[in-house]
């Protein structure tokens, strides 16, 4: 089998991540949607590394994990206060950007 | 490097903005206080400059000249010449009246709300427009020019929008929506006429490689610099038109009445008296010299287009039943006045001009001033709700009179000179055009007036019955213009004497000579 | 002695200033500074004129130098005065009998509490009528013009709450700007033709002009004259100015300012000379408006309405003089100055005649006064006499003059113009025995007098406060009254033989306006008694008609020419029909337009972009997801685009 | 070519095989984190399909991720997810009905749209040479990342060390509920209720029965409904409050009956009743 069928897969999550991102209303599934699309680059990266036969890759995608950690933190703690503000985690419900 | 005066004079007032605006909201009159000193600081600075300056000197003087933007080989020039003193002294001067007039018109309504501070907004907004008005007038590079001409609106806006009259006929929040869409209006005309002068700025840049106006004046001048006939009247009619709608010339005049009638006393005086200037002091400034052909080309049409303007503003006038947008369209008419002495071509009609920017200056900052003493005490702008004010508060009665008359041009006020002095100029170059602008004065008088009679003769209304006549605030506010009234009604000697050899430069840049007469008779 | 010139407006300037600012502490005696003041001018006047008579015919010009006014490259404008013969009588008649007014309305204003007022506003006069006189450039002398506009407006409005009052203000104003616009443009011909506007060099070099620019200029010159003199077809503004007090009408209205249109076209002799058609124009002005007047004057029962047509018909007799060149010249000043007395006298008489019958105009409830009021009886009946010329009185002579040279104008028009002027003696001489008999002889009609008649309008705030129906007790007038009213009978007796003989008055005016002996058709003595005929006439009509039978208190309906003449000839009404209403339909129209059309193509646009915003922003409905659809599509959009560059 | 590139773009078998098993199974994790639910069921599945990520990580010669990926992210992440959900509400079950029109079809067809092209693009990327992680694992994994870490991506590596504390603090920052005014003391409490007139008097009390102390019973108004007010609001908002009255009622009908049967006897022993009495005391 050629490792290109990773990416294959990568490319399958992360659209399948994209989708959910679009359908899903509650916050909390949303972001995992956005954690599945990061996992599916990281999944390229570590592919690409393996690809071209030096760590560069592994390092992006270490660098990913960090970045993505940090960014859920910050993520759910403003779900969390969502939620304690207006009792919902349903992201239409935060239609704020309208005039 | 001497003492940058010219920059001093415009960055005072915008420092005394920021310090104005800073003044915390429960200090309201501290913040009056703070401004008022500003401006009558920036009057002393306007007075050293007007000492300073040499009129028979070059033709720029006090000038400054740092690089700014490199790139476009944008420099921050400022100089003035005869009319420039004039206007700014006119600026500096009429603010601290401005001031002193408004000083109760932006006190909030319900006192103790601490976030909420209208009263710093508004003198700080008041004096940011004096700043960047004072700054055009300074500025010699089109650039520089360009983006204080724009800048102006920002405060301008505000000022319409954020603080109109508490006076209104249909309730407080029909105000605000006629004071929003008079706002906006405001905006819409002079963005929309700054747009097309940009283009025409980026134009005059591309054919000649800088916006230095002294440059591209001496390189049209020595031929260095050509421009194809198209393209300077393509450029002439970009910058006249953004000029055009801010003077206001009919047409575009349409957003003054709404402007002037929505926008407090005050600064409806601001409008009119000092930001309108701008327009006819740059069509002065930068269309003549920068396209004397053009200009020449455009002269019949322009002059056409002001005398409709004072028919049309005077008859308009006449048919008003709202105090101030009487003496906007009276304004309207005004600049015609303006804008055909600066197209006649003659030294008459062009010092009369400059002379006319000044007097008209005064004479609607008494009248209107004093108007809107008026409504402030009634409460309402509608002519028809008045009656009789001269027996109750004859002061008032008198000084609105006077202002009136000023405004009619009565010969020994101000403007008579200034406003004969258009005529002549018009009538030894185009007599036909001199004659229909002549009857301008008797549609002058009628609305003057007309709303003189109507407002403050005749039997005593009951609502006015108890009003009170002028206090001692508003005495100092009026008085002082009135003497000026008439000092430069009698002796405005030394306001030509700084004019004439500026308008001579600008006589010789579009190579013109006043007509000779038919009998030398002259001693 | 030049010096003093400047004094003369100076010293009525001053006491305006001071009476306008002061305020009501000077109230108690504010009407004093003012007669003081005004009596001041007066006696500098006076020796400023010793001071001329004491040089020779030729050096009697002064010219006072003050300041450099509008200096604009070639358009110099100078404050300088001028004082030769022509305005130095001005200056004494101005002055003189400005002075007995300021008297008399001491007395006359006395209950008015804003009579300080009042007096700020005749000094005001003065002073500005002074400028006019005085002025050395056709520029100054506009200001002048212009600023006994100003203070006729002020005084004809003087009691505002009255929209009678406030209205006739504004009609005399804007009148006066019509025919300042003719002044204006005058001075603007005069600059595009001379290069100047002062007397001098115009007049000197007048000849050399074309005579096409020659007469726009004199026309506009006369313009100018018809609006301040009340000349047809600006004169409707007169008659309504009698709403002013009586002493404004007497000094404003009839002695002084509405003679100013005289004094220009005879200052400007030198144009019109070089100008015949324009002359020919001038004359004609003056026939019609000295016949015009004298018909109005007859019809009207108002006694001060009355005296304002005589006062038009007078001055369209001076206008005719002036007209006639150099031939006329003289003459048209010296009626004007003899007219300054006695019309003065008689308005002031009619003022005293109201003071005494609670401010009644209306002359049908009078008569019989001459018991009541002797002095007034006196000085009026003198004044009277004056006017119609009788032989002797000062009017004689002058108008006697003026006829005269209509017909040494010679060929038709001579004989056309001297006819219009014996026609206009005659009906003087018929409205103002009218007026006479209706006044003070006849039955005593404002016995239990009926309602006021409608068509004439109490003229004094003093009616209301005095009550409606109270009977009027007639008592002659208080000396500070009465003493002007004598002075100025004593000037209207002996001023004209005191002129005419050994032609005092044309030696001492010649040198300024010039003079030539017309050769009239008739010889003088056959004029004179063609004048004394129609006079004789007139007044044995108005004796038949007012002094046989009694006069009705109400006026009768009147033949067809009578009530045309009550209502001004319908002259008026044409102006209100043509100029007012349609002036208001014009404006009104015109705000509509500015409101739909000039406003409603960029409020149009407005809504346009308004409109294709709003669907635009339906795009943006504010669920972030929306946005993350369209941004997914975006990536995958750009994903194909790469692809495609990869691919080509 | 050489046995090294060989293994470098074909691959044993057995990976082949862990490829396609562990490939479905991550596959339809993510498809269950989308389509189910229950946030906590998209949590597992997710967590499902990190750990099969781990392992592939691991087959790709990236050890060190791979057990990165394990421990944080599946360890500490997925956690702090189930965390939040169980915050937030475990059975708060959001229906998958779709509000905004069109938004799930257009959601679809991008997706797939996408998908396709990300196929096409990697189809045709011309992806032949997989010269593999041998050398570059040389000198083990971790030390090779380090070496790269510490050198090259030296300034990334500190500026997400920033990050990551800045993320900290924010989540503090944003969690962190700071108490704006002073709490009310009972005084100002009953001032408050006399003036709002709703309750004067204190709330009632939840239906307490001896047999446990069950806050989440709602007491029961005279006709036997429960009463919402006598529970607390918590309770009330996760909808755990346990409605009774039915079994109330029975028990009171099964009282009754006891009672009757009692009262067969009673009569005749009243005595004792009263000793019973004296006994208790």
């Amino acid at each position: 089998m050629n490792p290109v069928n990773y990416l294959y897969l990568a490319a399958l999550l992360f659209t399948i991540g994209a989708t959910g991102v679009l359908i899903r209303r509650n916050a909390i599934v949303v972001f995992m949607c956005v954690e599945l699309m990061l996992n599916a680059c990281n999944l390229a990266f570590v592919v690409f590394s393996r690809m071209h036969g030096n760590l560069d890759g592994q390092i992006i995608a270490f660098f990913t994990m960090v970045v993505a950690a940090a960014e859920v933190v910050v993520g759910l703690a403003i779900i969390v206060s969502l939620f304690r503000t207006r009792h919902s985690a349903s992201v239409d419900d935060a239609s704020l950007m309208k005039l | 490097m001497s003492f940058p005066l010219l920059t001093a004079t415009a960055a005072l007032p915008a420092l005394g903005a920021v310090a104005t605006a800073a003044v915390p909201a429960a200090r309201r009159t501290a913040a009056k206080w703070l401004a008022l000193l500003v401006s009558l600081a920036t009057l002393a600075l306007a007075v050293v400059v007007l000492v300073r300056f040499d009129p028979d000197g070059a033709r720029y003087q006090l000038t400054e000249s740092h690089a700014w933007i490199k790139a476009f080989g944008v420099r921050y020039e400022l100089g003035v010449d005869g009319i420039a003193v004039a206007l700014i002294a006119l600026t500096a001067l009429l603010i601290p009246f401005i001031v002193l007039a408004g000083w109760h018109d932006a006190d909030p309504l319900e006192t103790g709300s601490r976030r909420w501070r209208p009263t710093q907004g508004f003198f700080a907004l008041i004096l940011a427009v004096e700043a960047m008005v004072i700054i055009s007038f300074e500025a010699t590079d089109v650039f520089v020019f360009y983006i204080f001409f724009e800048a102006m609106l920002i405060p301008m806006y505000f000022l319409i929008g954020g603080f109109g009259d508490r006076a209104h006929e249909h309730g407080e929040e029909a105000a605000a929506t006629q004071r929003s869409y008079a706002a906006v209006k405001f905006l819409l005309y002079n963005l929309v006429g700054g747009l097309i002068m940009l283009a025409a700025v980026i134009g005059l840049y591309v054919v000649a490689g800088n916006f230095s106006l002294a440059e591209i004046a001496q390189a049209r001048a020595n031929g260095t610099l050509h421009m194809a006939t198209s393209t300077e009247r393509w450029l002439f009619l970009g910058f006249f038109f953004a000029f055009a709608v801010k003077a206001p010339l009919w047409p575009l005049h349409t957003w003054l009445p709404n402007a002037m009638q929505e926008s407090t006393a005050p600064v409806a005086v601001l409008i009119t008296a000092v930001v309108d200037k701008v327009g006819t002091f740059a069509m002065l400034r930068f269309c003549l010299q920068l396209f004397p052909e053009a200009s020449k080309w455009a002269t019949p049409v322009i002059l056409v287009l002001a005398v409709i303007s004072i028919v049309y503003g005077a008859l308009l006038a006449v048919g008003q039943r709202d105090i101030k947008r009487l003496v906007a369209y009276a304004s309207i008419s005004h600049f015609g006045f303006i804008v055909l002495g600066i197209f006649a071509m003659t030294s008459q009609g062009q010092s009369g001009a400059t002379l006319y920017m000044v007097n008209h200056g005064i004479s609607t900052a008494a009248l209107m001033l004093v108007a809107g003493f008026l409504i402030s005490r009634r409460g309402s702008r509608l002519i028809a709700d008045y009656g009789g004010v001269q027996k109750v508060a004859p002061v008032l009665a008198g000084t609105f009179l006077i202002g009136g008359l000023a405004t009619l041009s009565l010969p020994g006020l101000a403007p008579f000179v200034s406003e004969f002095l258009v005529l002549v100029g018009t009538f030894t170059r185009y007599p036909a055009i001199g004659v229909v602008a002549t009857f301008g004065i008797v549609l002058a008088a009628l609305y003057t007036l007309v709303l003189y009679q109507r407002t403050m003769t005749g039997p005593v209304k009951p609502e006015v019955s108890a009003m009170p006549d002028l206090r001692a605030r508003e005495l100092v506010v009026v008085a002082p213009l009135i003497v000026l009234l008439i000092f430069l009604g009698v002796y405005p000697k030394p306001v030509t004497d700084i004019v004439n050899p500026a308008v001579k430069q600008t006589m010789s840049d579009v190579q013109k000579k006043d007509p000779k007469p038919e009998v030398e008779a002259a001693k | 002695m030049e010096k003093l010139i400047a004094l003369l407006i100076a010293a009525p300037l001053l006491g305006a200033a001071v009476l306008l600012v002061g305020g009501r502490r000077l109230d108690r005696v504010g009407h004093w500074i003012g007669t003081l003041l005004s009596t001041a001018s007066f006696v500098i006047g006076l020796v400023l004129f010793a001071g001329l008579l004491g040089r020779n015919a030729e050096h009697r010009t002064l010219i006072q130098h003050l300041w450099t006014w509008v200096p604009v490259e070639s358009f110099q404008a100078d404050v300088t005065f001028r004082l030769d013969q022509l305005s130095m009588t001005f200056v004494l008649l101005i002055t003189g009998v400005g002075s007995l007014i300021h008297l008399y309305s001491v007395g006359y204003m006395a209950h008015d509490e804003r009579r300080r007022r009042f007096f700020g506003y005749l000094n005001l006069f003065l002073a500005a009528m002074l400028l006019l006189v005085l002025a050395d450039n056709y520029l100054l002398l506009y200001v002048g013009w212009e600023g006994v506009g100003l203070a006729s407006y002020l005084l004809i409005g003087f009691w505002q709450h009255k929209p009678s009052a406030a209205t006739a203000a504004k009609k005399a104003f804007l009148v006066n700007r019509v025919g300042d616009v003719g002044l204006s443009i005058a001075i603007m011909l005069l600059f595009t033709t001379f290069g100047t506007f002062a007397f001098g060099p115009v007049l000197d070099h007048a000849g050399s002009a074309s005579e096409g620019k020659l007469t726009a200029i004199a026309l506009m010159l006369l313009l100018a004259a018809c609006g301040k003199s009340a000349q047809v077809p600006l004169q409707s503004w007169l008659g309504d100015a009698m709403e002013g007090p009586t002493p404004v009408s007497a000094l404003i209205h009839a002695a002084t300012m509405v003679t100013a249109g005289v004094y220009l076209i005879v200052r400007s002799a030198a144009v019109f000379n070089a100008a015949p058609d324009a002359q020919l124009v001038v004359t004609v002005v003056g026939a019609v408006t000295l016949l015009f007047g004298a018909i109005v004057g007859c019809a009207k029962d108002d006694i001060k309405k009355a005296l304002a047509g005589s006062t038009m018909s007078q001055i369209g007799y001076m206008v005719l003089a002036a007209g006639l060149g150099p031939v006329g010249y003289v003459f048209a000043i010296m009626h004007l100055v003899t007219h300054g007395f006695f019309k003065a006298g008689l308005f002031l008489g009619a003022g005293s005649v109201m003071h005494g019958m609670n401010d009644e105009v209306d002359m049908r409830k009078y008569g019989g006064l001459r018991t009541y009021m002797p002095v007034t009886f006196v000085t009026f009946g003198l004044g009277y006499l004056a006017i119609i010329g009788f032989p002797g009185l000062s009017g004689f002579f002058s108008k006697d003059k003026i006829i005269e040279a209509a017909f040494a104008k010679g060929g038709t028009e001579g004989w056309i113009l001297g006819g219009a002027a014996l026609l206009g003696a005659a009906i003087t001489a018929f409205y103002m025995t009218r007026v006479m008999l209706m006044t003070f002889f006849g039955e005593e009609r404002w016995r239990s007098r009926p309602t006021r008649s409608p068509e004439a309008p109490s003229a004094e705030p003093a009616a209301e406060h005095q009550g409606e129906h109270a009977e009027p007790h007639p008592h002659e007038s208080p000396k500070v009254m009465t003493i002007p009213m004598i002075v100025l009978a004593v000037g209207s007796v002996f001023g004209g033989a005191f002129f005419s003989v050994g032609d005092r008055f044309l030696h001492w005016l010649e040198p300024v306006t010039g003079h030539s002996e017309g050769d009239s058709p008739l010889s003088a003595a056959t004029v004179t008694g063609a004048t004394m005929v129609c006079l004789v006439a007139g007044v044995a009509i108005a004796w038949a008609q007012y002094g046989r039978k009694p006069v009705p208190a109400v006026a009768p309906r009147g033949s067809l020419l009578t009530r045309a003449a009550r209502r001004d000839l319908y002259q008026d009404d044409l102006n209100h029909v043509v100029l007012v209403r349609g002036g208001e339909h014009l404006t009104r129209s015109l705000v509509y337009v500015d409101h739909t059309l000039v406003d409603g193509v960029v409020n149009g646009t407005a809504a346009g972009f308004g409109g294709l915003s709003g669907r635009l922003r339906r795009l943006q409905n504010g669920f972030a997801r929306s946005y993350a659809v369209s941004m997914f599509g975006g990536a995958a959009l750009l994903v194909a685009a790469t692809l495609l560059m990869r691919a080509v | 070519m050489s046995a090294q590139q060989l293994a470098a773009y074909t691959t044993s078998t057995g990976e082949a095989f862990q490829f396609w098993v562990l490939g479905t199974v991550a596959v339809v994790g993510a498809l269950s984190t989308v389509f189910m639910r229950k946030a906590v069921h998209s949590a597992l599945s997710l967590a499902g399909t990190m750990i099969v990520l781990a392992v592939f990580y691991l087959a790709n010669g990236a050890y060190f991720l791979g057990i990165v990926q394990i421990v944080v992210y599946t360890g500490a992440i997925m956690m702090l997810f189930l965390f939040v959900v169980m915050l937030v509400g475990v059975t708060a079950a959001d229906s998958l009905k779709e509000t905004i029109k069109g938004q799930r079809w257009l959601a679809l067809l991008s997706g797939l749209g996408f998908g396709i092209l990300l196929f096409a693009g990697i189809g045709n990327a011309s992806l032949k040479e997989f010269d593999g992680t041998g050398q570059a694992n040389a000198n083990g994994n971790v030390e090779g990342l380090a070496s790269l870490i510490f050198t090259k991506y030296v300034f990334a590596f500190e500026i997400t060390g920033a990050l990551l504390i800045t993320a900290a603090v924010g989540a503090m920052v944003l969690t962190h509920r700071e108490r704006t005014e002073r709490a009310k003391t009972q005084r100002e409490l009953a001032e408050q209720r006399v003036r709002e007139g709703r309750h004067v008097p204190p709330l009632p009390a939840p239906g307490v029965y001896a047999r446990h102390n069950a806050v989440d019973i709602a007491g029961l108004l005279p006709d036997g409904t429960p009463s919402e007010l006598t529970v607390s609001k918590t309770l009330r908002e996760r909808g755990q409050i346990r409605d009774v009255s039915t079994e109330a009622l029975n028990d009171l009908r099964a009282l009754e009956q006891r009672a009757e049967e009692r009262l067969e006897r009673t009569e005749i022993r009243p005595a004792t009743f009263k000793r019973t009495e004296e006994a208790s005391k």
